[in-house]
């Protein structure tokens, strides 16, 4: 069986390091921060000026000077700090952040990542901080299916929409399998409900396998 | 000079036709609305608009967008799910767009404000943002040019004032402002109070006084229901989005 | 990960021959005094320090310098007063000198920590200080290209900490702390006191948590004698230099 | 009679405008600020991180933690505020600053400036946050004898000492006259104790007057 967007958002909280700093992009990579571990002591990143971010705010807790990066109410953990952007962008771009999560249109064999636009024409081009945390985390996860709806691979030799940032991606968490992108190329991790002689078919990328699969 | 307080509508009146101003906010959080009402009312035109996003519904920029105002955007995120405004104006042809990656937005104001004259930046690289700019491979890595965004005004929403000028701003809504501050000939501040000389912190100021010419209390500012008090962080009386949607283009 | 609090000693011994450290002060304010004290005792060697000034009488970075462990001194202004440890070392050719303008040092150390590649400064164009360098006109102005300075590990002074890592500094001892704790592998900050999380307003943090690795708690450093309450403004009991001399060459 | 170093501070202060936002340098530009007229509102910078510093501490007041640019000890003024030194760089370098003070071994006719050394083989160099003043500052005031102790003019046709900045004097203070440089050339402001004829001939650069002398 594939898996639910749930249960992709835990296989990428599971790897998500005790005590690390993680930014969580906008939309389903937010629900991540639902499946850490409690005292984990992972502390989120949001672009807007903010570590230490909590859960959603609901009710009372409301405010609107204190938004995540997709400009819904969160709240404030102890600890937590107030930044303005430029001294934002500048944790992520001078590589301070141990992991972003984000999603993506495709990924290639090299951890390129296209995530921000289809280059269809009559697009409204839209950036917002992607190509900076792309380029600026240690680790960039991906979280995606790995078949677009009309059934082709996002996870290409190389990629046909416009780039987001070239070889950044390191692990890519799918409905299907989970790899890791490295020197070696890409390293089948986990599968679920496929086998990798399955995988290997329906994409068009060489795999390696890691030994316990 | 120390900042000057004074009216939005006189304030804004700096503003002159065919000017950059830059606008502070991240969405609605730190929106200067009220300075930009004042700026629809004054009447300046044809302005370049730099801020991170394209306006939201049908007020603060968005309403200076719809009043024919605006012949530039320069900004990270036009695309929102409210951004109607926008999105009619751009698909119409009535507007142009230049879209920068958020950290160098920031940066570029940055620079400005800084003095810098360019920078290498790492964003962008091997991306359509980057076609056409110089580029160059410094330790291995390969980085794009990038050169500052200056302000002739800047339009800003911080919490509270002092009345020399020095600001201290109130959670995310901080975002952009102490940046552009720095970036524009002119900075107008917003805010929710202003204090006596020697009410904020000296360790605790955000911006210095030194960049901020003139500052507007709007004691109840429409962008936030925000509690007037520095240190307060009680639940705010007016209501507000309970389920903002995400305003990125979701790829997955 | 957040920072975790150990005793000076063990902190610095992340300290390699051959690394370069920065080291927080502008003279002996903020200087992290008993971390270098550790760092003499730790024995590494071969060292380039990175740090405003270079030593100033006999104690802190005069005495690492003293020591003979200081390969190279990186700085704006070595020449003082009570600088006689460097003046001889520098007079016998037994230490190598860069001399960068203070602006210039602190925006290369802002631009380490920044993921800047490198970036045109206004700074030094046209003295001894640029030759050899590139660079450029842009918009009519002259600039010179000056690229990052990265540390290996960063020790700094702070006032209190949180016990994630927040910082909180104490009037001009702030200094290059905050920079260089952006700009170092392993940032190791000597604070005088550590709060549990949640003490300090998040607002009023100047460095986040996540630019430190190692607390080191030293309730009364011997470069200050400053009250360790954070808004304290009482006066000092220690003694303190009543007339310092001023530490440029007065030209006039 | 020529002036003491006293009435050259006064001059300075007097040409200082009501709430600018000053940076006085190490040594003697630093005594323009007992000059300022009471009330002026101008407001001091220091390079190590503040703004609104007041006089220097005395007794009780003094603070290891508050120092000006010399490393005296100093004290804080109502609405100040304390920033890190790349912030307060950048406020310099960044044209933010109405007015810096500086004295000089050297001036230029085009306002070169050269403070910060003269070049001899055996010195240490040194030059801290001299030359990001001089091209920082709207406007750089210098503060010098017009003759050093040799005798030779320090108001130069060329500098032959070592450059801090290029062409950003707009105005020199000395013990016999004050000087503007602009695009004119350089103007003499107002003469102590010697006649603009005497001027000229001691000085090897041409000058301009002003109307009233």
């Amino acid at each position: 069986m594939s898996l639910s967007r749930e249960e992709m958002a835990a296989n990428v909280a599971r790897d998500i390091p005790d005590g690390a700093y993680v930014n969580l992009g906008i939309g389903q990579p937010t629900t991540v921060a639902d499946y850490l571990r409690p005292g984990s002591g992972v502390i989120l990143h949001t672009e807007n000026g903010m570590l230490g971010m909590g859960p959603p705010a609901t009710g009372h807790e409301i405010d609107p000077d204190l938004t995540n990066a997709g400009k819904q109410p969160v709240t404030e953990l102890p600890g937590a700090s107030y930044f303005h952007h430029a001294d934002s962008f500048a944790m992520m771009r001078g590589g301070h952040l141990d992991v972003c999560v984000m999603g993506a249109f495709q990924v290639s064999v090299t951890g390129d990542l296209a995530n921000w636009s289809t280059g269809a024409p009559d697009a409204i081009p839209a950036v917002g901080g992607a190509m900076d945390l792309a380029i600026g985390a240690k680790q960039v996860f991906v979280m995606m299916t790995l078949f677009a709806k009309d059934g082709r691979p996002k996870l290409v030799p190389e990629c046909t929409y416009p780039l987001t940032g070239r070889g950044c991606v390191s692990r890519v968490y799918t409905d299907v399998a989970t790899f890791a992108i490295g020197a070696e190329g890409v390293r089948v991790v986990e599968t679920f409900g496929i086998s990798v002689e399955e995988l290997i078919s329906s994409l068009c990328i060489p795999l390696v396998s890691s030994p316990e699969i | 000079m120390t900042a000057v307080i004074m009216a939005a509508a006189e304030a804004v009146s700096v503003v002159k036709d065919g000017d950059t101003v830059l606008v502070g906010g991240f969405g609605m959080a730190g929106m200067p609305v009220e300075l930009i009402d004042a700026l629809i009312e004054h009447g300046a035109g044809d302005l370049t608009i730099v801020s991170n996003n394209a306006g939201n519904g049908d007020t603060g920029l968005a309403a200076l967008l719809a009043a024919g105002r605006v012949r530039k955007v320069v900004c990270s995120f036009p695309r929102q799910s409210d951004s109607w405004v926008f999105d009619g104006l751009y698909r119409a042809g009535k507007i142009e767009l230049e879209v920068v990656p958020q950290g160098n937005l920031a940066e570029r104001m940055r620079a400005a404000g800084a003095g810098i004259g360019a920078f290498f930046s790492p964003t962008g690289v091997g991306t359509p943002l980057a076609e056409g700019k110089e580029s160059r491979v410094i330790d291995g890595r390969e980085y794009v040019l990038e050169y500052p965004i200056r302000g002739d005004v800047a339009l800003i929403r911080a919490h509270v004032a002092d009345r020399m000028g020095n600001l201290v701003y109130r959670k995310t809504a901080r975002n952009f402002g102490p940046v552009m501050a720095t970036a524009a000939a002119v900075t107008i501040a917003q805010v929710s109070r202003i204090v006596d000389i020697g009410a904020l912190d000296p360790e605790a100021v955000v911006t210095p006084a030194i960049f901020v010419n003139r500052l507007v209390a709007v004691s109840a500012p429409a962008a936030s229901s925000a509690p007037t008090a520095p240190a307060a962080s009680s639940a705010p009386t007016a209501p507000a989005a309970s389920s903002a949607p995400a305003d990125r283009q979701e790829p997955a």
